[in-house]
């Protein structure tokens, strides 16, 4: 019975994931500037991925690698914003401009940054 | 990045989680994936990461750069020393059954001191490495 | 002194020269009379010891050292390295002599180089002698190859050295690239290379495989200068004169002949040539050398060209005799071929120091100068004349001797070609000779040709003693091997007694 | 000890290398280089005694059983090899004292004295052991430790000398880790004996041969096999003089070795010749290789340049020997191996000299040296005249042995061509003697002869040429019996 | 069929000949370096390939006994070799960097038209 | 379950992966380089799940942490130009 | 399964490959080279291969990143493009694989237990070397124990690559406070 459970709920737990982990990638991939894009791998990093790991833990069956994964998460947790955080530090000062309404494409100003 | 607080908590909260990992790697490498390699390589990236967010030269104050060049030929002189050990105790290179009583003791102790010359080695070179390459063109 | 001590002691004997010259280098009395006592000393060996051993049926040896697993460098004194070694040293205290009044009449630099690798060629020309198997002979022909290069190329003008780069090409490349390989393929077949009368490849090696280790012998001893690889010898003209002297009459080109009379001799065998019909090409090479090298010679003389060039050519004419006469594959002309050797070398040395004395006293290299200058210069022409007779083949001179034994044998074998290139190279020889001499003593001077200026025509006489001495010290020594060739003889029939 | 001799070869300068690591000091660290290097080739001698007593040495390393631990093996064959490996060091690292004090900043020299042994380590490990996948990691070791050494010259071509040196040098050692790879998985062992008893097996399949191929190009490239030799000139000219002496008498010595080893004792020479007809590869190759390397020699300007050409010349020849594959021509190759190590070790410190005394190595430079500096020039024609083949020299031994192979095969071509290779080796000895003796120095030029520090070891591999020139019983007979061994003939 | 049951070879090797192809073909010093890891790095999987046992497992040992496990030898002789191609990446990339103090340049080209002018 | 964790991992790597090729700038491409590395985390972590063998958790561990330092390197390189440079002074 | 991950992830593989191949900034090289090393490493863990999967992720994506980019840092980002293609790198790269190819037709087939690898040396390690070393880890166990002298040149190796790395980078700053001689 518990057996069940958990495994709905794990199998909850994991689609749920992929699906924003899909998304977000589809984000990364679709939107338009770097900006934008980051806010999608956020998505990716955060809600994805917790998701994900959270039906794991529910599989887990062992404290210890529940403890593990927990850390990988808190890892993920982490590290992810800061990266996103720094990632987009950097690209406002390597020149990266954020779409507007009007919308433009192609390389920042920093050329050949390609 | 310096001056950007948030990476500088970031990175004082990882760095520590970093060591222990690496300290974790290197003792369970005997029952699971890692050993002195991977764990060296950890350790040394933790320093990696503050030398990157704190400055090389705040890095260079915490591990003066001479600790990796003898770390490094510490390491090593830990495993061939251990070969060594090994030819006196009257066994072959690095037969660690002549450690202990028992061949399986002795294996399990020759392993542990190998595994930390790997470890330091491994440290030092990595570090020292960085250290040659980071440190190279600096503007001073 | 037993004859085997005497052997290492005519190797060390010139090198002690020259390290001994080479010391004294700052005191050129010192240098030039140790110079001369060397060459007494290794004449006295020489002849005291060696000669009357071998005269009496001995064959000394002495083994140096043996460098590869049943390999060695060995001595083995036989008749015909007792003619050759009997020529070299009798002719180096003659040529020291001549050496003293020529480099000091003409004032040549680097005098002391000069004496100390004159020196140590001689020690290889003794070792190319007394080689008692073909590695030996190897060492040494190579040793004397580097050793006269810096004499070749004494003067250092860009002319001679690129002379001296012709020289040292055409002797290593031959010498590596052919006579090393044929070496090594008699190691192949016999499994030795020491000398042996009658031969070490007779029974072992057949067919065409002769002609082509033959053909490899010929040509790599490049030192015998058999065209097509006789480019070096015209090319090494530029020499001081005793250097000449030296390539062509004591040393070089003597070894030359001498180690392909030697392999013919003692590692085909007459008797493997003779069966074999692909070894019969050489005599026709070497008449072929005899007949071209004289007609060279003879338009040298008429365009008035360099008279050492034509000397060179003749001499290039007369080894092919040598090699001619070994060719002819008889007992007895391989007795004409050993005493070829002698009568060529007292010629040659001759008419090379003949013309060093008239460039030393007159300044003059070139054949159309020469006219009248018999009168000024008469013992020096006087010796040019025996010379040239020699080299004619007339009596009274050496070359009458050698060439009888040459066509006696050439007649025995039925050798045809022989006797024809013989008589046609006599005739061109006097046909370059005989104008020579007779516009020297007969011709009127410069004042009917007119070209140089007066004053070195007036100013010079007779050539400084040494040289004169020394000249004429070689022609009476060809006449005396004339009148009294049983010495030579002697050994040179020991030769074919132990060949036949 | 004596039994751990094979291992005690290798750790030894590996211990030496860290503590060189150590120290500040360039002297010391040359004290505990030279120690090293005099203390490893009394290992290599007594275990070279010890196989000549007792026949082929086997070691266990860490006590498991071949082929579940690593053996070392040594046959006659690697005691020869190591024996010169470790001669030249011990000769070379004397030389380095002097010379690499000019050539090289010293707050490097410890750290170079490190490089030097640990590429003396790996050499010495490839040369040792039995097991395949060992030689890959120990050939590593020895190949970075080149790389670095060459990117020490003075010149800044040196960087890029060194840049592709790493480059083709990697590219062989990855053709080999494949070659290892799929040796593997076909047979499942890495052990060479153990390799040599399951080959035969799966040799018919198509995978053995391409193995086969692999490593002979991996291996190729190590050595300098003539296409694959375009690393060697550069790396050669430009390393300091020091490192140019070691590797040119070494490194490529060792990769020679590696590839008897792998066809004579893995593949087996029936494999290798009768079945993958090795003997059409290599013969040309080798032919290309002294033919065309030699020319190439003789239109050098630069000295050490015009060496590292008659290198691959060299390479050639002994190329020549093992492609063959009898006793004679294996032989050749063998002591070849040991006469080129000596004759280029000589040669290229008496390049070391000139470097130190005039700072260049063209040839032009070298102008009216041999007045000035009489004892280094001198040394340079002897061994010149070694690498020509002159007799009395090593080089005639070795050629003669070559020559002998060939005629013995009935290839008479071929021993042509070995001559005709060192009449152009004599002209491109010529160039430089020519320059030395009979072209004047340039006036005022106040070039004084090399000190004796550098003067007393070139000399030494002088006489040792002579020597073996002069008495080659006991190279000659090692090198025979050598072969014998590899080839499994005989004894 | 047997051919396909390889694939993973067949992709191993193209891998080799991508990183081959770029370091031969590429004049960037350091673009080199890369094709040369790429070109280890896909012999590694060859390695490790040869290693794999289908529904085997790691060869880090369970306390059942019915388990099939994989080959842990061309671990061990990976685990070498991904240290070896660090160790060449690093002395590589140093040399990279003083060939561009030197030269002021990392283009092939560029440098062989500084090495040829006098 | 995890068969399908895995395979929507994969889906998603790869369109990370076009993002890495696509660009344009390079800030992009080390966004996808990042997020690329936090789903091979996750890959790994479910990996070793459909394999019976989680405790491998390990690995991912450190794929998150190497990312991490990758990232961080990279974007230190293109706003300083160099690894070793701070902005004013080191602080301890 | 596994086959599907597998032959994706290979897939992958090759894609990054080719970008690599085909990017001329040096930067976006060396991500895609993490990226490369990330993928590699996964597929290690599907080839059960987990120690070395760490290593390569630890290394390959890791140190090795970080000194391409510290690397970049000093010698410039962007790649010159070639100006012409030439045949010989082609050719080579096509005999060569050409060979690989036709080598690996008769590799024993993908993954068979029965495999020579699989039947020789390895067997022996799995069922003996726990009972030798008492380690469960296998891979352990033969790196430390059986094959301990291949590691010792593994150490060695980087070693090297240090002393190498020093010997061309070191600039002499920092070095002299030390003590002498460690």
């Amino acid at each position: 019975m518990t057996v069940l459970v958990l495994d709905l709920l794990s199998w909850a737990a994991i689609l749920g994931g992929l699906f924003f982990m899909l998304t977000g990638t589809v984000g990364v991939l679709r939107m338009p500037d770097l900006f934008t894009r980051l806010h999608a791998a956020g998505i990716t990093d955060t809600a994805g991925a917790g998701l994900l790991i959270a039906g794991m833990c529910l599989q887990a069956g062992s404290g210890l690698l529940v403890l593990r994964l927990l850390l990988v998460y808190g890892f993920l947790f982490f590290t992810s914003p800061i990266a996103a955080h720094a990632l987009a530090r950097a690209g406002l000062a390597g020149g990266a401009e954020p779409v507007g309404p009007s919308r433009r494409r192609g390389p920042g100003p920093r050329q050949g940054a390609r | 990045m310096d001056d950007c607080p948030i990476l500088r908590v970031g990175a004082k909260i990882m760095i520590p989680t970093i060591l222990l990992f690496g300290l974790y790697v290197q003792f369970h490498g005997e029952y699971g994936p890692g050993g002195g390699f991977q764990a060296g390589v950890i350790v040394t990236s933790a320093f990696i990461l503050y030398a990157l967010i704190y400055g090389l030269d705040s890095t260079r104050r915490v591990i003066p750069p001479f600790v990796p060049r003898a770390a490094a030929v510490l390491g090593v002189l830990i495993f061939a020393g251990t070969g060594l050990a090994s030819l006196l105790a009257g066994g072959r290179f690095l037969d660690y059954d002549v450690f202990a009583g028992s061949p399986q003791k002795g294996q399990h102790w020759g392993i542990f001191t190998v595994e930390l010359g790997v470890f330091v080695a491994v440290f030092g070179v990595m570090l020292g490495v960085f250290y040659a390459f980071v440190g190279r063109g600096r503007p001073q | 002194m037993s004859a085997d001590l005497a052997l290492p002691l005519a190797l060390a004997v010139p090198l002690a020269a020259a390290a001994l010259v080479g010391l004294a280098g700052r005191r050129p009395n010192l240098r030039e009379g140790l110079t001369l006592a060397g060459s007494g000393l290794l004449a006295a060996v020489v002849m005291g010891s060696l000669l009357p051993a071998v005269l009496a049926g001995e064959r000394p040896e002495w083994t140096l050292l043996e460098t590869m697993p049943a390999l060695a460098l060995r001595l083995r004194l036989e008749p015909l390295g007792m003619i050759f070694a009997t020529v070299a040293a009798l002719l180096w205290p003659v040529n020291s002599l001549y050496s003293v009044g020529y480099m000091r009449g003409n004032r040549e630099g680097h005098q002391t180089r000069f004496y100390v690798f004159f020196a140590l060629a001689l020690s290889a020309a003794m070792g190319v002698a007394l080689a008692g198997n073909l590695l030996t002979l190897f060492v040494f022909y190579e040793a004397l190859t580097l050793s006269t290069y810096p004499l070749v190329t004494h003067r250092g003008t860009p002319e001679a050295m690129r002379a001296g780069r012709v020289y040292l090409g055409v002797l290593l490349a031959t010498s590596i690239g052919l006579f090393l390989l044929a070496i090594a393929w008699t190691w192949a077949v016999a499994g030795t290379l020491a000398f042996a009368e009658g031969g070490i490849l007779r029974g072992r090696l057949g067919g065409g495989a002769v002609g082509v280790l033959l053909a490899l012998y010929i040509f790599g001893i490049g030192k015998a200068a058999l065209m097509p690889l006789h480019r070096w010898l015209p090319a090494a003209m530029v020499a001081p004169v005793p250097v000449s002297a030296l390539l062509h009459a004591v040393a070089v080109v003597k070894a030359g002949v001498f180690a392909i009379v030697k392999v013919l001799v003692y590692v085909f065998g007459l008797d493997l040539l003779r069966s074999e019909p692909s070894a019969r090409w050489l005599l026709y090479v070497a008449g072929f050398t005899t007949i071209t090298a004289s007609v060279i010679a003879l338009r040298t003389l008429q365009r008035g060209g360099n008279l050492k060039r034509m000397l060179a050519y003749s001499t290039v004419s007369q080894l092919s005799y040598v090699v001619l006469a070994a060719a002819i594959l008889a007992p007895l002309s391989a007795v004409g071929a050993a005493l070829h050797i002698v009568a060529h070398a007292f010629g040659k040395i001759t008419l090379f120091f003949a013309a060093g004395s008239i460039y030393t006293a007159a300044g003059k290299t070139e054949i159309g100068e020469l006219a009248g200058i018999g009168r000024r210069m008469p013992w020096t022409m006087g010796a040019f004349a025996v010379g040239a007779l020699s080299m004619i083949g007339l009596p009274p001179a050496a070359g009458f001797v050698s060439k009888w034994y040459i066509l006696l044998a050439a007649f025995e074998a039925e050798a045809l070609v022989a006797v024809v290139v013989l008589a046609a190279s006599t005739l061109l020889n006097a046909a370059y000779f005989v104008p020579i001499v007779y516009t020297a003593f007969f011709a009127d001077g410069p004042a009917r040709a007119g070209a140089p200026p007066a004053s070195s025509a007036a100013a010079h006489g007779e050539a400084p003693w040494p040289i004169v001495l020394a000249t004429s010290a070689t022609a009476a020594l060809t006449l005396a091997f004339f009148v009294w060739p049983e010495l030579p003889l002697a050994l040179a029939l020991q030769l074919a007694g132990g060949s036949g | 000890m004596r039994e751990h001799l094979p291992v005690l070869q290798v750790v030894l300068p590996l211990v030496a290398a860290l503590l060189a690591a150590l120290t500040r000091r360039p002297g010391r660290a040359w004290a505990l280089a030279l120690t090293a290097a005099w203390l490893v080739l009394a290992i290599a001698i007594g275990l070279l005694l010890q196989v000549l007593g007792e026949g082929v040495t086997s070691y266990h390393l860490g006590g498991w059983e071949p082929p579940y631990g690593i053996e070392y093996r040594v046959d006659l064959l690697n005691a020869f090899v190591l024996l010169i490996v470790s001669a030249m060091a011990a000769a070379v690292v004397p030389f380095a004292r002097t010379s690499v004090a000019r050539e090289i900043a010293p707050e490097r020299i410890p750290l170079f004295y490190s490089a030097l042994l640990l590429c003396l380590a790996g050499l010495l490990g490839i040369a040792v052991t039995g097991d395949l996948f060992n030689v890959f990691v120990f050939l590593e070791i020895s190949s970075l430790s080149a790389y670095s050494l060459v990117a020490l010259g003075s010149d800044r071509r040196a960087l890029t000398a060194a840049y592709r040196y790493l480059i083709m040098g990697s590219v062989g050692a990855t053709f080999v880790m494949i070659a290892i790879g799929l040796l593997y998985a076909m047979t499942g062992t890495l052990n060479m004996m153990d390799l040599a008893a399951r080959l035969p097996a799966v040799a018919a399949t198509r995978t053995v041969p391409v193995a086969f191929a692999f490593l002979t190009v991996g291996v190729g490239l190590k050595l300098a096999l003539f296409p694959l030799h375009l690393w060697l000139p550069n790396a050669y000219t430009y390393a300091p003089s020091a490192v140019s002496a070691f590797i040119a008498s070494t490194a490529t010595k060792v990769a020679i070795y590696m590839l008897l080893r792998f066809f004579f004792t893995v593949f087996g020479a029936a494999f290798s010749f009768d079945v993958m007809q090795l003997d059409w590869i290599l013969t040309p190759l080798a032919l290309f290789a002294i033919v065309l390397a030699s020319l190439a020699a003789l239109h050098q300007e630069d000295g050490k340049r015009l060496l590292a050409y008659s290198s691959v010349a060299q390479i050639g020849y002994i190329v020549l020997g093992i492609s063959l594959a009898s006793v004679l021509g294996v032989a050749a190759g063998i002591l070849h191996v040991f006469n080129h190590a000596l004759m280029k070790g000589a040669l290229f410190m008496t390049m070391g000299c000139v470097m130190y005394a005039v700072g260049s190595v063209k040839v032009s430079a070298m102008a009216g040296l041999g007045r000035l500096m009489p004892l280094t020039m001198a040394a340079f024609v002897a061994a010149g005249l070694s690498l020509v083949g002159v007799p009395l020299t090593v080089g005639f031994i070795s050629k003669w042995y070559l020559v002998q192979a060939a005629l013995e095969r009935g290839a008479w071509p071929l021993a042509l061509a070995v001559l005709l290779g060192s009449v152009i080796a004599a002209a491109y000895v010529w160039k430089v003697v020519e320059a030395a003796y009979f072209r004047p120095p340039p006036a005022g030029s106040e070039t004084r002869e090399a000190p004796l520090g550098l003067l007393v070891p070139t000399w030494a591999l002088v006489a040792a040429n002579l020597y073996f020139g002069i008495d080659a019983r006991w190279t000659a007979g090692m090198a025979v019996r050598a072969a014998e061994a590899v080839l499994g003939v005989g004894r | 069929m047997r051919l396909l049951g390889l694939y993973n070879y067949w992709i191993v090797v193209g891998l080799m000949m991508i990183g081959f192809y770029t370091m031969i073909s590429r004049g960037n010093l350091v673009k080199k370096l890369i094709g040369l890891t790429v070109f280890q790095t896909s012999a590694m999987i060859l390695y490790i390939s040869v290693g794999k046992v289908r529904g085997g497992t790691a060869p880090i040992l369970l306390d059942r006994a019915d388990v099939l496990y994989s080959n842990p030898l061309p671990s061990v002789l990976i685990l070498t070799a991904i240290v070896v191609g660090v160790a060449t990446l690093a002395v590589g990339l140093a040399l990279v960097v003083r060939i561009h103090e030197a030269y002021g340049t990392i283009e092939e080209d560029d440098i062989h038209v500084q090495d040829d002018a006098p | 379950m995890f068969a399908v964790a895995a395979v929507g991992i994969l889906v998603s790597m790869t369109l990370a992966l076009a993002r890495a090729f696509l660009g344009p700038t390079v800030y992009d491409r080390i966004l996808a380089a990042n997020t690329f590395g936090t789903k091979t985390v996750v890959l790994l972590a479910a990996i070793g799940f459909l394999t019976g063998r989680p405790d491998w958790i390990d690995l991912s561990l450190i794929y998150a942490l190497i990312n991490f330092i990758g990232t961080i390197a990279a974007l230190k390189l293109f706003e300083f130009g160099t690894l070793a440079h701070t902005r004013g002074r080191d602080r301890e | 399964m596994e086959t599907a991950i597998d032959v994706t992830l290979l897939a992958l593989l090759g894609l990054t490959g080719i970008a690599l191949l085909r990017v001329y900034n040096l930067v976006t090289a060396a991500m895609l080279l993490a990226i490369y090393s990330l993928l590699c490493a996964s597929l290690f863990t599907t080839l059960d291969a987990v120690d070395v999967a760490f290593t390569e992720a630890a290394v390959g994506a890791g140190v090795s990143t970080v000194l391409l980019l510290g690397t970049l840092a000093l010698v410039g980002r962007e790649e010159k493009r070639p100006l012409k293609r030439q045949a010989l790198p082609l050719i080579m790269v096509v005999v060569t694989g050409a060979a690989l190819v036709y080598g690996i037709a008769d590799i024993p087939p993908f993954g068979a237990p029965d495999n020579p690898a699989q039947q020789h040396v390895a067997p022996v390690y799995l069922q003996e070397s726990e009972a030798a070393t008492g380690i469960p880890n296998v891979v352990t166990s033969v790196l430390t124990s059986y094959r301990g002298y291949d590691t010792l040149g593994e150490v060695t190796v980087i070693f090297t690559a240090a002393v190498g790395v020093l010997l061309l980078l070191a600039t002499g700053r920092g070095r002299g406070r030390g003590p002498d001689d460690g």
